[in-house]
């Protein structure tokens, strides 16, 4: 047979087959939610905490028989599509989990890139959107949001943490900054442009400021500046390669600064892991422990260590929360109708496991901000007083 | 002839190339006048192709300047010097493999008149193709022509450019004397179309008959200028290029130094074959090359396979090496089956080969190169064997160190021979050892084949020049088209009318 | 058509254009490439660059783009062509690379945030006909290239450039040519992609991600036969969709067929009846 | 403008790091030179590498520079059946199945790693991994040191392997005219197994130096390979020497970038550097004279 025809007997088998669950797509009492998570590429660890607090959720509402909607009782059908990792395979992820499996609501990926990507094809759908994961100045960034809402920090917070914790304990330095910061979308909002506002209010110098792409495993130029430069107090928001990196060049380039915060990397337990003592001492913001007083907060933690058999990230709090939110207010429309749901988000307003979650203006609920410090492998919650479940370590150990 | 007055079509001055230190050409100035032929002749590795090529525009002078045609093309690319009438062929041919003959002229046409009519151009290159005697090719694709027609199509594609200069290297190189006729003529019918004629060649033939004059190269010196007749006359030149034998047929068997070596049981000729072949046939994905192949070479035997181009001797050579997987029958070596066996299985057999085309490493040098045939030998007998191989070529000592490929041509198929001893094999196949040398080369390495002969070494000898192979075997195998035609102890061979009839006269 | 239908249609349309480019470069101008990726992305920020900031339509924008990434072919030209067989290829990917990073770096349009399309991203309906379009042009182009007397003289380079020279080929210029129509038709795709989106980051469309989805489309469909881009792209489209269900698996199951495909269908899955054909014949 | 402390230690740095560059990026130059072999999974060849040193420091508690012999020996058996199965099928076939297959033995890798170690950081621990060297005004960290005289050595044996033995002779050769080579007796197959799975090696080793003076995941091998090629093409394919001189210098000039513009710019300013290098240089800045 001829090529041309070949191809067609293919393509028409293959679309006969790939069109086959659109039929059976949306069936009588299930609901459809549909997520695309980084299961696999570099942001896999996030994904895998993400994947358990949405599953966790869903479990959660179909153990208890479902969801109630209009006095009509709905299990909960959870569709999770691997996007590598990349913001094209999000989009084209959430298109098909919106047409083939008709999904009804959409929850988020992780990060702006990849959250945002999928947040666009909703809109665009006028499908509602709920995502934790994506820090709040970034998702307002893109555009005025009709469908997409999000649940998580503000940068300005996260920038603003250690300047008030410094504040706050009155903590002695020369009030001189050395500043390093990927240059992915968070990194250049809170590294290029929160932190030296807010050095500026509270009288601090920043000697030296660089960014950097993430996947740089060198920082020794940098670092050798900020040493030269004398400076006590280092800012640093990369993602744990890069952190784990770039503590030990410090080390090893003999810089021993007093106050060292290292965003974003220093956050999940690798960090420690990979490093042993020279973790000591590093502060990284956070918003989440399980000893914060919120429902259920405690229980959660404890249900991840059991399950995953590893130390809880505060991850699955707001993939947790996200997918709660949602379901509530999929609930509070009382219809599976896609714009009274999206309504419904919008009056969301209770204290979820995250947290108090009401949204703003600008479809973004704001979590507050904690700063957490390394100690002898154990994140330990050191700032603000009232949250603290520890004492802060200051100045910085040697490390060796 | 009459050539008409005015500035010479063209004029190279004090041309130089150097590589490295190497100066391949040097201070070399000759011009072509219209209506013109002119020969280039010099040993192997005098700089005639380098010169080829600086005058073509493949390569760039390091001094010098070129002037074609009235202009100075000095610092042209070739592309441009092409465009304004230099055709140029390869002594190795490069036509386009993947297109089919007619293409490969139209590319020529397209490039220079991208917006001709279609069937003009297609007319002129079926034109080329006629008198060349491709047009029964036209529509198969280059990469299934045989050599002989691949030199042809050499020809074919310059003459598709109408230029009006033509730089022809080396096209006569292994053609059968009916053929070099041909050529002869072709060349001939040129003269009207072409302005001027450059031709590097070894088979006198073609030079004395059709160039008025001739520039002898040597060791990339002008070495002698003049008259065609003059300069073949001139005892210098017959000195440096000819040898004292090569006009005359055959050449004398003169004694060698050292005797080879040979693995000993091959000195009493059994009656067992070392090698049989037994109905092979074999080619290249649908192209039959060999169709029924039966021969076998006895122990201390030499025996010589001749043939025209594209008869089918080297695919036979491949057969042997194993490189070719027999499409059927079989390959015996000591009566043992060993048909589709990996060339290097076949090698630790015995069996040695000295390539078409010498295939010398570049990356190795010349002991390298030697050294590498010579598989899982203990140090001491690796030493002997070489000096064995230095012995008989002298030349190859002194270069030892170089890198294999830097040697001349001569000194190269030298290499290849000596490094199908180092393997002290029972059995060397010789494939086209005499292709494009000199004939004061040739003889130097009959000369060794003769040697080795004598030591009782077993040769299969696939040969183009029928007088030295001749001269050399004791059974005679003759191909044609995939088939042995004739077959017979050299004497029978040689007076036997079908062979005449294959190979019209002799070579000069 | 259902959106679904329409959504891997886009897709698929997308990939079988970006693979004829890289088979025009490749499989007549043998030109391997491994810089899709730098002209794609190209394409994609010309066309949010022109949709914000002069406010072109669409329809317009896209080939508009496409002429970007031909541009950035041109500027390329004279390091590139200075390569041949392996290095060309490696130096290409090189150029893709560099150019990611720089974009990554260049806070000058929008850093590693990349932009985003400030208008509404047209609806999969007309995308899809875009893409439509596209692929017309793309096999207009193909047939243009493959048949005229330009891809004689483009094969004379491919199977011989010095000997192309001889005969009065420039090389030079019919290289340019096919690369910058090659890239041409790459940006355009990208441009597409970058609509389709409605935002453009650097891994996202400078990543290697397209430039190894066009390779394994050539090689899976089969080099050089016509059919061959079609059959890749629906095979890998079709796979990535049927793997898409098992997550965890779906990556290293892809990698896994596309070895076995390689394996055991070398001229690829065009090539196969002939293949068989040949096989039953030696029987 | 930095001051002078810094841009020695940069320099140096940089000097020490190129070494360890040469020492990655050796394996692929002998695949691609001897086998035309484009070895896209080579990047997660080294993170396998890393993963084997991790898990042997962690189970022995041995240093992981003494682990190094075992490391590579281990990938070297582990890469032969790979080689037999994967890429001598496809020889004869051109240039992209090969590295299309290759492509997708870094797929399957890198998943294979994701499910079994999960996508965690991981670096591999040595007592004085944060060690720095203090010389004169030059800082520099110890790992960078020893990696760096650990490559040299490994880079000159192989060159010595290349260039003295039997078996650089059978692969030279191999490499120029694989078909004259076999009729004369070289078991063409085997030299190609051999190279692979001597590549492999070299790639597992510099995975542990990786891990050792940085860190890594299952997704870190991509970065490593696109540095890798630049190191290539600077030295010339397959040459091995050149790969050396073209490690300490792309080094050298990475952080001479870095001091300049920024780390940001690192990787950048070395891959322009390569282009332009490749634009005027095309076989590589060390003349392919020396292989």
């Amino acid at each position: 047979m001829n090529p041309s025809s070949a191809f067609r007997a293919v393509a028409v088998a293959v679309f006969a087959a790939l069109a086959a669950p659109v039929a059976q797509a949306q069936a009588a009492d299930s609901i459809v939610i549909g997520a695309s998570l980084p299961l696999s590429g570099p942001l896999a660890g996030f994904g895998a905490y993400q994947k358990w607090g949405y599953e966790t959720a869903v479990n959660e509402v179909n153990r208890a028989g479902g969801l109630a909607v209009g006095g009509k009782k709905y299990t909960i059908k959870l569709v999770l599509r691997d996007d590598k990792t990349d913001p094209n395979v999000v989009a084209s992820n959430t298109e098909t989990l919106i047409s083939r499996d008709g999904a009804l609501a959409m929850l988020g990926s992780c990060t702006p890139a990849l959250v945002n990507a999928g947040a666009l094809v909703a809109e665009r759908r006028k499908v509602p959107l709920v995502a934790g994961c994506d820090p709040l100045g970034a998702f307002k960034s893109v555009r005025k949001w009709q469908y997409a809402w999000a649940i998580f920090f503000e940068e300005g917070d996260l920038g603003s943490a250690p300047f008030r914790m410094m504040a706050d304990y009155g903590l002695q330095t020369n009030k001189k900054i050395a500043v390093f910061h990927d240059n992915g979308p968070d990194g250049q909002v809170v590294g290029g442009q929160i932190w030296p506002a807010e050095a500026k209010k509270g009288g601090y110098t920043i000697t030296t400021a660089s960014s950097f792409p993430v996947d740089t495993q060198q920082f020794g130029a940098m670092i050798g500046q900020a040493k030269g430069a004398g400076a006590e107090i280092v800012l640093a928001d990369a993602i744990p390669p890069q952190a784990i990196t770039m503590r030990k060049q410090m080390a090893a380039a003999g810089y021993t600064p007093k106050l060292l915060v290292m965003e974003k990397g220093a956050e999940p337990e690798q960090f420690a892991q990979a490093l042993g003592k020279l973790a000591n001492g590093v502060l990284v913001g956070g918003y989440w422990d399980p000893s914060f007083p919120y429902p259920g907060a405690a229980e959660l933690g404890k249900r991840f260590e059991a399950e995953a058999k590893q130390t809880q990230s505060q991850h699955i709090a707001d993939s947790f929360t996200a997918a709660q939110v949602l379901f509530d207010a999929i609930a509070a429309a009382g219809a599976l109708d896609r714009e009274k749901i999206n309504a419904a988000i919008g009056k969301t307003d209770k204290s979820y496991v995250v947290g108090p979650v009401k949204f703003d203006a600008e479809h973004a609920s704001r979590i507050p901000i904690t700063m957490v410090q390394w100690q002898g492998g154990k994140a330990v919650v050191v700032w603000p007083k009232e949250r603290a479940n520890g004492k802060l370590v200051f100045p910085l150990p040697a490390g060796n | 002839m009459t050539s008409p007055v005015g500035q010479p079509l063209l004029e190279a001055a004090g041309l130089v190339k150097r590589y490295g230190g190497v100066v391949a050409t040097d201070e070399v100035s000759l011009q072509v006048q219209r209506g013109e032929v002119l020969g280039i002749i010099g040993p192997n590795g005098a700089g005639k192709s380098t010169l080829i090529g600086l005058l073509g525009g493949a390569l760039k002078a390091d001094a010098g300047t070129v002037q074609f045609d009235g202009a100075d093309v000095t610092q042209l690319p070739a592309a441009e010097r092409a465009r304004r009438g230099i055709g140029r062929t390869y002594q190795i041919p490069r036509p386009f493999l993947g297109m089919t003959v007619r293409e490969n002229l139209l590319a020529a046409r397209y490039s220079l008149h991208p917006f001709a009519r279609k069937a003009d151009a297609l007319a002129a290159c079926d034109a080329v193709l006629a008198r060349t005697g491709l047009a029964d090719a036209a529509d198969l694709p280059a990469r299934t022509l045989p050599l002989l027609r691949r030199k042809r199509l050499e020809v074919a594609r310059a003459l598709a450019l109408d230029p009006k200069l033509l730089l022809l290297d080396e096209v006569g190189a292994g053609l059968v004397d009916a053929e070099v006729t041909e050529l002869i003529t072709l060349i001939r019918s040129l003269r009207g179309q072409v302005q001027g004629i450059v031709i590097i060649e070894h088979v006198l033939r073609v030079v004395r008959e059709c160039c008025e004059r001739l520039l002898v190269i040597n060791f990339g010196r002008q070495f002698a200028e003049g008259r065609t007749g003059d300069v073949l006359a001139s005892d210098d030149v017959a000195a440096v290029y000819l040898g004292t034998a090569g006009a005359s047929g055959s050449p004398p068997q003169r004694e060698v130094a050292a005797p080879m070596p040979v693995a000993a049981q091959a000195l009493a000729p059994a009656l067992a074959p070392l090698l049989e072949l037994k109905g092979v046939h074999a080619g290249y994905g649908q192209a039959r090359v060999l169709e029924g192949i039966d021969l076998a070479v006895l122990p201390g035997q030499t025996v010589a396979v001749l043939g025209t181009n594209g008869a089918g001797k080297t695919t036979l050579a491949q057969v042997l090496s194993g490189a070719i997987r027999p499409s059927v029958g079989q390959i015996l070596i000591d009566g043992q089956a060993v048909t589709g066996w990996p060339p290097h299985r076949i090698a630790a057999l015995g069996l040695a080969q000295c390539m078409e085309g010498r295939r010398i490493f570049a990356p190795l040098s010349v002991e390298e190169n030697l050294q590498l045939a010579a598989r899982r030998v203990p140090p001491a007998e690796l030493a002997e064997r070489l000096e064995r191989v230095y012995t008989l070529f002298p030349d190859l000592k002194q270069r030892r160190r170089n890198a294999g490929t830097s040697m001349s041509g001569g000194q190269q198929q030298m290499l290849a021979i000596g490094r199908a001893l180092m393997a002290r094999p029972r059995l060397i196949v010789f494939d086209e050892i005499s292709l494009g040398l000199a004939p004061v080369v040739m003889d130097r390495l009959y000369e060794a084949l003769a040697a080795l002969k004598r030591a009782g070494m077993t040769m299969l000898v696939v040969e183009q020049d029928v007088e030295r192979a001749l001269n050399i075997a004791d059974q005679v195998h003759v191909m044609e088209h995939g088939r042995i035609a004739l077959s017979g102890n050299a004497a029978a061979v040689r007076d036997d009318p079908r062979l005449r009839h294959l190979y019209i006269g002799k070579a000069d | 058509m259902s959106d679904y239908a329409l959504e891997l249609g886009f897709r698929l349309l997308l990939l079988i254009s970006l693979a004829e480019a890289w088979n025009l470069l490749a499989g007549y101008g043998g030109l391997v490439s491994l810089g899709t990726a730098s002209f794609f992305g190209v394409g994609a920020y010309a066309l949010v660059g022109l949709a914000n900031q002069l406010g072109v339509p669409p329809a317009l924008a896209v080939p508009v783009a496409g002429l970007a990434a031909a541009a950035l072919a041109a500027l390329m030209s004279r390091p590139l062509f200075r390569l041949r067989g392996l290095y060309f290829t490696v130096g290409t990917l090189a150029l893709a690379e560099a150019l990611r990073l720089f974009m990554i770096n260049n806070t000058a349009f929008g850093g590693a945030t990349g932009l985003f399309l400030a208008g509404d991203a047209p609806s999969l309906q007309s995308l899809f006909l875009m893409a439509l379009a596209l692929l017309a042009v793309t096999t207009l182009v193909m047939a243009l290239a493959t048949r005229s007397r330009f891809s004689i003289l483009l094969r004379a380079v491919r199977d011989d450039e010095d000997a192309a020279a001889q005969i009065g080929v420039r090389a030079f210029r019919i290289k340019l040519l096919a690369l910058v129509v090659a890239s041409w038709l790459t940006g355009m795709a990208g441009a597409l992609q970058a609509l389709k989106l409605g935002a453009v980051e650097p891994y996202g469309t400078f990543g290697v991600q397209w430039t190894v989805a066009v390779l394994s489309i050539v090689v899976i469909g089969g080099q050089g036969l016509r059919a061959g881009p079609v059959l890749g792209a629906v095979f890998l489209v079709a796979l990535s969709e049927l793997l898409a269900d098992w997550p965890a698996l779906h990556l290293a199951l892809n990698g896994l067929i596309l070895i076995v495909v390689i394996r055991f269908a070398p001229q690829g899955l065009a090539g196969l009846p002939s293949a068989l054909a040949q096989r039953r014949g030696r029987r | 403008m930095p001051g002078l402390e810094l841009v020695a230690s940069g320099l140096v740095g940089g000097l020490l790091l190129g070494g360890m560059l040469a020492l990655i990026a050796l394996g692929l130059s002998i695949a691609l030179g001897v086998m035309r072999l484009v070895n896209l999974a080579h990047g997660e060849l080294l993170v396998g590498g890393a993963y084997l040193g991790y898990f042997l420091t962690q189970a022995t508690g041995i240093d992981p520079f003494a682990g190094l012999g075992v490391v590579a020996v281990a990938m070297a058996v582990i890469a032969l059946p790979l080689h037999r199965l994967l890429v001598a099928p496809l020889a004869g076939q051109g240039m992209e199945a090969p590295m299309m297959t290759m492509f997708g033995v870094s797929i399957v890798l890198q998943n294979l790693y994701l499910l079994a170690f999960r996508a965690d950081t991981r670096a591999i621990d040595t007592p004085y991994a944060g060690r720095p060297l203090q010389w004169g005004p030059i800082t520099v960290p110890l790992t960078y040191l020893i990696g760096f005289v650990v490559s040299v050595v490994a880079v000159a044996a192989v060159h010595l392997l290349v260039s003295r033995t039997a078996f650089g002779r059978d692969l030279r050769a191999a490499s120029a005219d694989p078909v004259a080579a076999a009729t004369l007796g070289v078991d063409v197959g085997r030299v190609h197994a051999l190279t692979f799975s001597l590549g492999a090696a070299c790639a597992a080793m510099g995975g542990v130096l990786v891990g050792t003076a940085f860190s890594f995941t299952p997704n870190t091998g991509a970065t490593w390979l696109l540095v890798s090629f630049a190191v290539v093409v600077l030295g010339g394919i397959g040459n091995v020497f050149g790969t050396l001189v073209a490690g300490l210098t792309l080094g050298v000039l990475q952080s001479a970038g870095a001091l300049v513009l920024g780390d940001g710019y690192r990787d950048l300013v070395g891959l322009v550097l390569f282009l332009l290098a490749l634009a005027f240089r095309p076989q590589g800045i060390v003349a392919a004279t020396a292989r």
